[in-house]
């Protein structure tokens, strides 16, 4: 199994590999990034603000004088955890209804269709603007919302693949066997479609990170003093001018994290090209 | 391979100098992972005089596509193409440099894809793509080009040479798009014309009349050709010369006539042997009757007043005993996979009624027992969809053997490793996904499936049409001993009547939907026949190079059946022996005797439908 | 098998579809309706109470509520909206004490000014960088543009759009900050006004959109006809644009409708930093004052966008394949 | 940094005519200053219409504006004389009718009058003559004639229930649209000779507070009112603009329920009062420019402000030990905190940090603003208050300190303290009254459950040729009223 894994990693492009170790190195931050940080993550314990690299904050400080290295490891955890949970409950959400979708067919296809449109008809930033005010904002509820909002755009995708499989010649084998439907939806039409759902799901996570920091834009998510590293990016705005590393780094963070992610779910594309 | 199988020096079958196309020592490789180079073709010689054709023949995978693309210059994942000598006319193709190709290609050199269908693109007009390489090469003008095909449509036989350029690809048949892309290739005059199995994906009735056509034009045009196909007879028909491959090689070379009747190499007989299938002995029929279908009634789209939107099948009744093989023939949509789904459930019947041992199923499987689904079992027309490539080959075995039989774990990996020896597939293919396995291979692993069921009835749709003729004959040997030894009833659906012929205990004709003939083998070689069964007989190309010229030309053109009062014979339109005031006011009557069954206002009278 | 006329059987199949399209748009709008009517009665509070404010007494609070309709079971509330709504009157907006058809028919125009000019440029754009990196699919081109729009779609937008100001207006003084735009501004100033707000949206639709294309056109090329195209001599730009584009536009243009539907109502951000008075921001108002006719009217206006966007997407991709058209 | 010469001068027609942009606008935006409800409004307002009485320095001392004169003998019936010769701007000449209107409404509930509690206490409001009002109240208060100054309270004319901008203002309306601008141009027959000094006014809002200091700093807007000390460097480097901090009685405090446990505990409360570090909230959250508070609503720039109260400190020895005797410690309670009140946020991460220290767990719960005072505020045992500059140091007392107070906020029982306020409201004596709201002070101080760290200046921005700007404490933008003073100097 791991020697599989090593063969894969070994064939894989420069570029996936590149991928691997930037998802790598947000994981290995994400769980033990937290335990490294040097200051706690709400104390304001520099006298400036936006101070650039120093000996005492590495990577310098906030806009209230917070270390900017300690909330950026905590803010990792949040966007790995938050954006990879979200991205996954979403297209688990999405992909099952699909599935459900094309293989029942008919009525419940069409209005399945329908509900999903609707709910993809909606701004997203609005909608998450609405149902965190109606149900607060713990994180179980911020999981939970970001992955509401997703499902109905992995739907869209996954319909469209599973649609597709569903009317291939093996599926129509498994029906004639006599198999369920979820034996068909988990056995014969997931494992054809997960690559595409795979790239999918690299797309979402983004999108979560995104809608994450769009959140703080409208001052809803992660509750204070921790932040996701969207937000570290908005409530640093104001040192863009100055080029603070308290801005600068969160948003490489999160381009390292998301691009990274990305490639390695291009490199694991069979043929790797397409 | 080893020396014996050399290839014969480079001479071709008459002066090289004055050979239209010369290739010497041509090798392709293409790069490996590991950085090595792998050949695809080596060491390939030969020569073919101006305006003759010459054939290059083998089984999948022998590098044919390779070659003949070679002489374009163009390669395919980024293969390399080394020559001694590469020459079409004047012209030093491995010398030119990529902007020269381009200008070559489809001018002076032209190409005719194996799948019209896919070679055409589907979004632009017919006409617009034929005259393409007319405009990019600037060889004419809009309105001359426009002229010019149409000429070419009207002498390839093709309906309304006007308008049908006007038409997109899926408006018209597969063998007229065959044709239409042959006058997209001839449009230029070229030189050398290359033909890729043209003819492959085609009907037998349809192969005669696009193989009629190609044959006269080429021979009009003055071009020399390089015709590739796997099919022997047929390349008899056309071909003065033969080059044999395999595996990349060149395995022998020379004269139609004489590869046809004196082949040197073991593998040139092999492929001889098998394109002419024998006759196998007829099962002895048990009495028991194990699937009777009773006058089916079948079409797609939804069901109003007991027809459906689209009717297909009309009054469809046969009746298969334990032990014996029924062959369904009939051309390209005549709706012989429709009857094995309504069989297998998959499409339920408008009415009629499927027994099983004279219990009746329910239409829709939805309804059926698991234990009934298990007896009936659907070996499915094509092995590329029919397996899930996400699926590895003991997955998909193993599967019907936990869901009908609740095998698990090593009682299972046991009885999967005896199915792959029952269809004499190595063991070790077990772990290998469907998508690495060859043609041959994946029609035996989807056969297997359907043995793993342990079924009383195999409903096989052509389950050999996409193989070359020596696997094909292969699985059919398979096929035929499990029937024997395990009794198991086979409906055999082909399109190919000499495989059903040699193969099946009783054959059924479909014609647009239906039986117009139903016949045993002992019966079959007797010459009262429907006209239509008459035709595909016909239409089977013999291994005789003058079997195509004397062979008479087609009746009419195939007119779409919906044209016609339903009632009346299907295949009016194209019969050639149609009785005027008879056949085109009642509907044919059945004529049973001895044991055939044939819907015919000819049959048994004395008019007989035989020639 | 016999071809009628294109144009004819096109209409003949575009109409129904249109006609079933347009009945399950209007289930659709309603369900949204109810979907927003719903998720807005879950929110804490309501028009009476964020309008009077933190200083309101109840006895104040009550009679607004009266005088809105508020106290009022929602269910009969929704009817009587919608049974207007029916009526072509979408009712009268809580807050601004003005009809809610005046209040958006001053912002849509706004929205869909800034949605047509984001969306000419980046299809534009898009195209370009798609055609370019799936013709040199897996090589260095392909990898550079590759990572660019992955790392553009991963900029926070409100990042983008402050960069942009911080360079554009205050740096270089070149464009203004904030996008005033009246119905008296001409339009050399109005598309001035606009730039950087179209700039920022450009960098987040384009990057989606150009990904799209490049799998869409990626697909095409390996298809056998490009082989025949190119063993026919026809140059590649030829085959790009004669041959591919057509086959690629149907899959192209549904990921840009897809993409585009995000320009109205996804504008939030933009039209937040930018002043930009458009609908998006007009919709979170209602959230916050619970505006809750305005709040209806903003997103039916968003559903109907998303679903005429997916329309037009069809009718092309049907207009554009020959065999959906016959 | 960029030549001003290249900066536009201003909007559209040269010099003095200014765009100006203010903090939030929406469709609730008005013309009817009883409704006005935000800093665009009064703005809005102050341009248009004038009040009876003005506060123009930062005494905070009421003088006539519209009544040339007013008197009371008890402070319970109250005399207005009205100027002569002022006319609205429709040529109407403004006669006692129109104030009496403009008075009663705030008393119909139909007009949902935003200082309807404070006009509850007119028993009657009736005209004397054409040019005199008299307004009887309901009990004594000396502070009506610097009540009257507030913008609710300016003068519309009468028979007008939705009052359409047609006031007595400096400016005239040019163009109102809710939510997006407000056009006025100069009202050269205003009654005050020589004012004002700009041709026109565009007000506009932008919400986003980078993006109005970045609209400043490209000179897109010459005026901008509320801005972030975080952004007062950017502001001061650029040359082009400055920026003016009025100290102000804005507050954002920390209420302790005392109907709730613990945090009616007296132990609670001055633990918490001294686990906050009010020169880090100044530093950090205000830049320095805050006032440190003392855990009472009478700010240092107020009148009767109590310099003798001692300032409570950081003193977490003290905390601990309230702690211990409280039997509070490793309790674990929520504070809920939103943007809607200033700071408060970051103000409960710092508690939050200190109470790890003390052996108090404070779960902070931020939640969204909308909403916010109808749902949160007031309604958990922990929450943050968020006070606007009132004028008078009564209206913050009966507001939010008397014991039947609506938005008794931390719903404290005080018997002398609403004794002691009674009292003040009907004292004319300067130095009694001063005795008496120094005694409120400190009992605020001592025994209420309000904490208020720090008194937050208000920040505005200026493009440095506009020029007669001076801070007013009672809101930015010189009280709301800086239109009426500003002159464009190139
Ligand atoms: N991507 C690839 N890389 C390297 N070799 C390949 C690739 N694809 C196919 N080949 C090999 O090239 C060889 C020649 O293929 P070619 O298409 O010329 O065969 P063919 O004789 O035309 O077969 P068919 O009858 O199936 O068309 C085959 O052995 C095949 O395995
Ligand atoms: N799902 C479907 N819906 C509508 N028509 C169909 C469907 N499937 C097949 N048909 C039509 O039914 C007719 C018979 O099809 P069928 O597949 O049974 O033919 P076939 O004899 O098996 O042909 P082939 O030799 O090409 O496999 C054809 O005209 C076909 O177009
Ligand atoms: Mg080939
Ligand atoms: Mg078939």
């Amino acid at each position: 199994m791991s020697g599989a894994l090593a063969m894969r990693v070994r064939n894989m492009r420069l570029s996936g590999r590149i991928g691997l170790a930037l998802v790598l190195f947000w994981l290995v931050l994400a769980v033990g990034g937290p335990a490294l940080a040097p200051h706690p993550v709400g104390a304001f314990i520099d006298q400036e603000v936006f101070s650039g690299p120093g000996r005492t904050f590495w990577l310098g400080s906030d806009y209230l004088g917070r270390d900017v290295l300690s909330r950026v490891l905590w803010g990792s955890r949040y966007t790995v955890f938050l954006a990879l949970g979200a991205a996954l409950l979403a297209v688990l959400g999405g992909t099952s209804l699909a599935l459900f979708s094309a293989i029942r067919g008919g009525w419940t296809d069409e209005i399945l269709a329908r509900a999903m449109d609707t709910l993809n008809s909606m701004p997203s930033k609005i909608f998450a603007l609405v149902l965190v005010a109606a149900f607060g904002s713990s994180l179980t509820l911020l999981l939970l919302i970001a992955a509401f909002i997703y499902i109905p755009g992995n739907y869209r995708i996954a319909r469209a693949l599973a649609i597709n499989l569903v009317a291939m010649d093996f599926v129509q084998v498994a029906r004639a066997r006599g198999e369920g439907a979820f034996h068909i939806a988990r056995y014969e039409v997931l494992p054809n479609m997960i690559h595409p759902l795979l790239a999918d799901t690299g797309l979402r996570f983004v999108f979560v990170v995104l809608l994450l920091s769009g959140l703080s834009f409208l001052g809803l998510g992660v509750q204070p003093p921790y932040a996701d590293l969207g937000s570290l990016v908005r409530e640093n705005i104001s040192g863009l001018p100055m080029a603070a590393p308290a801005i600068i780094v969160p948003a490489l963070a999160i381009a390292s994290l998301t691009v990274g992610a990305n490639l390695l779910i291009d490199a694991l594309k069979p043929g790797g090209k397409a | 391979m080893t020396v014996e199988l050399a290839p014969p020096p480079a001479t071709g079958p008459s002066d090289a100098s004055a050979a239209a196309v010369e290739v010497r020592g041509l090798s392709i490789t293409v790069a490996q992972p590991d950085g090595t180079r792998r050949a695809i073709v080596e060491n390939i010689s030969f020569a073919v005089p101006r305006g003759e054709v010459l054939a290059l023949i083998g089984e999948s995978g022998s590098g044919k596509t390779t070659i003949a693309l070679a002489l374009m210059g163009f390669s395919r994942f980024g293969a390399t193409i080394a020559a001694d000598c590469l020459r079409v006319g004047d012209m030093d193709i491995a010398a030119m440099g990529q902007s020269a190709l381009r200008g070559v290609r489809g001018s002076r050199i032209a190409y005719i894809a194996q799948s019209a269908a896919a070679a055409f693109n589907p979004s632009r007009t017919i006409l617009s793509q034929v005259i393409e390489p007319l405009l990019v090469h600037g060889l004419a003008g809009r309105e001359e080009a426009r002229a010019r095909a149409v000429a070419l449509f009207r002498s390839l036989a093709l309906p309304s040479p006007e308008t049908i350029g006007d038409r997109y690809p899926h408006q018209v048949s597969g063998g007229q798009l065959q044709r239409l892309m042959a006058a997209m290739a001839l449009i230029t005059g070229p030189e050398l014309v290359i033909l890729d199995e043209p003819t492959t994906a085609l009907d037998v009735t349809t192969q005669v009349e696009v193989l009629r056509a190609f044959k006269a034009a080429i021979a009009e045009s003055g071009a020399t050709a390089v015709y590739v196909s796997h099919d022997l007879a047929v390349v008899t028909q056309v071909s003065e010369h033969i080059v044999v491959l395999q595996n990349g090689r060149m395995v022998e070379q020379g004269d139609s006539a004489r590869i046809l009747t004196a082949p040197q190499s073991e593998y040139t007989r092999t492929l001889l042997a098998a394109a002419r299938p024998a006759i196998r002995p007829t099962a002895d029929a048990a009495l028991d009757k194990v699937l009777t279908v009773d006058s089916i009634h079948a079409g797609y789209g939804r069901i109003v007043r007991g027809m459906p939107a689209t009717p297909i099948l009309a009054d469809v009744g046969f009746t298969v005993r334990r032990g014996s093989t029924l062959g369904v023939i009939g051309e390209s949509g005549s709706g012989k996979s429709t009857l094995a789904r309504v069989i297998a459930g998959l499409l339920p019947a408008a009415s009629g009624e499927v027994l099983l041992e004279g219990q009746p199923l329910p239409r829709a499987m939805a309804q059926r027992s698991r234990e009934q689904l298990r007896r009936i079992q659907l070996v499915f027309q094509n092995a590329d969809t029919a397996l899930n490539p996400a699926q590895t080959v003991r997955d998909i075995i193993a599967r019907p053997l936990a869901f009908y039989h609740g095998l698990k774990g090593a009682a299972a990996h046991a009885r999967v490793d005896e199915l792959l020896d029952l269809i004499r597939l190595p063991r070790a293919l077990a772990d290998r996904r469907s998508t690495e396995l060859s043609g041959g291979q994946k029609q035996r692993v989807n056969l297997a499936r359907a043995l793993a069921a342990e079924p009383d009835v195999l409903l096989c749709d052509e389950v050999t049409s996409a193989l070359d003729t020596v696997v094909g004959a292969a699985i059919l040997d398979l096929i035929d001993e499990l029937r024997r030894e395990l009794g198991i009833a086979t409906v055999f659906i082909s399109h190919d009547i000499s495989t059903v012929r040699a193969f099946c205990d009783e054959i059924l004709v479909l014609y647009a939907g239906r039986a117009v003939e139903r016949c045993p083998k002992a019966a079959f070689d007797g010459h009262s026949h429907h006209p239509y069964t008459r035709l595909l007989i016909d239409s089977v190309p013999d291994m005789d190079p003058t079997w195509l010229a004397t062979r008479a030309a087609a009746a009419g053109p195939a007119l779409a059946v919906s044209a016609i009062a339903p009632e009346l014979c299907r295949f009016l339109p194209r019969c050639p022996v149609a009785i005027g005031g008879l056949c085109d006011s009642n509907p044919p009557p059945l004529h049973v005797d001895d044991g055939r069954a044939i819907l015919c206002h000819r049959a048994g009278g004395p008019g007989d439908a035989s020639r | 098998m016999t071809a009628a006329p294109p144009t004819r059987s096109a209409a003949a199949r575009l109409l129904p579809m249109i006609a079933g399209r347009i009945a399950s748009s209007l289930l659709t709008l309603f369900l949204v309706s109810v979907v927003i009517f719903v998720a807005s009665s879950l929110l804490p509070g309501d028009a009476a109470q964020e309008l009077l404010g933190q200083s309101a007494t109840p006895a104040q609070i009550a009679a607004l509520r009266h005088e809105m309709g508020l106290d009022q079971p929602g269910p009969v509330r929704f009817v009587h909206w919608l049974g207007a709504l029916l009526h072509g009157d979408p009712g009268v907006s809580f807050v601004a004490n003005m009809p809610v058809s005046d209040i958006i028919a001053n912002r849509l125009p706004n929205s869909l000014l800034l949605a047509a000019i984001t969306a000419l440029i980046s299809i534009v754009l898009a195209l370009t960088i798609g055609i370019a990196s799936a013709i040199n699919r897996g090589g260095r081109i392909d990898s550079a543009l590759n990572i660019a729009t992955l790392s553009l779609v991963a900029i926070p937008e409100f990042l983008i759009a402050t960069l942009a100001v911080l360079a554009f207006s205050v740096k270089l003084l070149w464009l203004p900050s904030i996008s005033l735009v009246t119905p008296e501004t001409g339009w050399a100033e109005t598309l001035r006004a606009l730039a950087l707000p179209v700039l920022s949206l450009t960098c987040v639709v384009v990057a989606q959109m150009a990904r799209m294309t490049r799998a869409a056109v990626a697909d095409q090329l390996d298809r056998p006809y490009v082989e025949m195209a190119r063993l026919k001599g026809v140059p590649f730009g030829r085959i790009v644009l004669f041959h591919v584009m057509p086959n690629a536009i149907g899959p192209v243009i549904n990921a840009m409708a897809l993409s585009l539907s995000y320009l109205m109502g996804g504008a939030l951000v933009v039209e937040t930093i930018f002043n930009y008075p458009g609908l998006a921001s007009l919709m979170v108002n209602a959230v916050t004052s619970r505006d809750m006719p305005l709040l209806q009217s903003c997103a039916m206006i968003f559903c109907a966008t998303y679903l005429a966007l997916m329309l037009v997407a069809d009718i092309v991709a049907i207009l554009a394949n020959p065999r959906l058209r016959a | 940094g960029p030549s001003p010469q290249r900066r536009p001068a201003a909007a559209s027609s040269g010099a003095g005519a200014i765009r100006v942009a203010s903090m939030a606008a929406s469709t609730k935006d008005t013309l009817d200053p009883a409704k006005g409800a935000m800093a665009t409004d009064y703005v809005r307002h102050y341009m248009l219409y004038s009040g009876l009485t003005s506060i123009d320095d930062d005494s905070l001392r009421p003088r006539p504006a519209l009544a040339e004169s007013f008197d009371s003998d008890d402070r319970i019936t109250w005399h207005f004389r009205l100027r002569r010769g002022v006319r609205f701007h429709d040529g109407a000449p403004l006669t006692s009718a129109d104030v009496v209107h403009s008075l009663r409404r705030h008393n119909d509930p139909a007009v949902a009058s935003k200082i309807a509690a404070i006009a509850a206490q007119f028993a009657e409001v009736r005209a004397d003559g054409r040019y005199g009002v008299t307004i009887r109240l309901t009990g004594a208060n000396a502070d009506l004639p610097t009540l009257l100054a507030q913008a609710q309270f300016l003068i519309v004319k009468a028979g007008q229930d939705h009052p359409d901008g047609t006031g007595t203002g400096a400016y005239r309306l040019a163009q109102f649209e809710p939510g997006v601008r407000t056009l006025v141009v100069r009202n050269r027959e205003y009654w005050i000779p020589g004012r004002p000094h700009l041709e026109q006014v565009e007000l506009i809002a932008i919400p986003d507070e980078t993006s109005r200091v970045n609209a400043l700093l490209s000179g897109d807007v010459h005026a901008i009112h509320a801005i972030n000390p975080h952004s007062l460097p950017r502001i001061e480097a650029s040359g082009t603009c400055e920026a003016v901090v009025t100290p102000s009685s804005l507050y954002t405090n920390l209420i302790m329920r005392q109907d709730h446990l613990p945090t009616s505990s007296p132990d609670f409360v001055q633990a918490v009062k001294h686990m906050l570090d009010r020169p880090l909230i100044n530093r950090a959250l205000f830049r320095n420019t805050a006032m440190l508070g003392n855990d009472q609503p009478v700010a240092p720039v107020m009148p009767y402000f109590n310099r003798e109260l001692p300032q409570t400190v950081l003193d977490l020895d003290r905390a601990r030990w309230h702690v211990r005797r409280g039997g509070l410690n490793g309790l674990r309670l929520p504070l809920y905190c939103s943007p809607a009140a200033t700071g408060s946020v970051d103000m409960a991460s710092i508690l939050q940090e200190y109470g790890s220290q003390v052996g108090l767990e404070f779960a902070v719960n931020r939640v969204p603003a909308d909403g916010y005072w109808s749902t949160h505020w007031m309604r958990h045992a922990m929450t943050f208050g968020n006070n606007n500059p009132r004028p008078t140091a009564d209206l913050v007392f009966s507001l939010f300190f008397q014991s039947n107070a609506e938005w008794n906020e931390s719903g404290w029982k005080n018997e002398r303290f609403d004794r002691l306020l009674t009292e003040a409201r009907g004292e004319a004596d300067e130095v009694r009254r001063g005795e008496l709201y120094g005694e409120m002070q400190r009992l605020v101080h001592d025994r209420c459950g309000i904490a208020i760290p720090v008194f937050i200046s208000l920040c505005d921005g200026y493009d440095k040729r506009l020029k007669g700007i001076k801070p007013i404490p009672l809101g930015g933008f010189m009280g709301y009223r800086f239109a009426e003073f500003a002159r464009w100097e190139d």
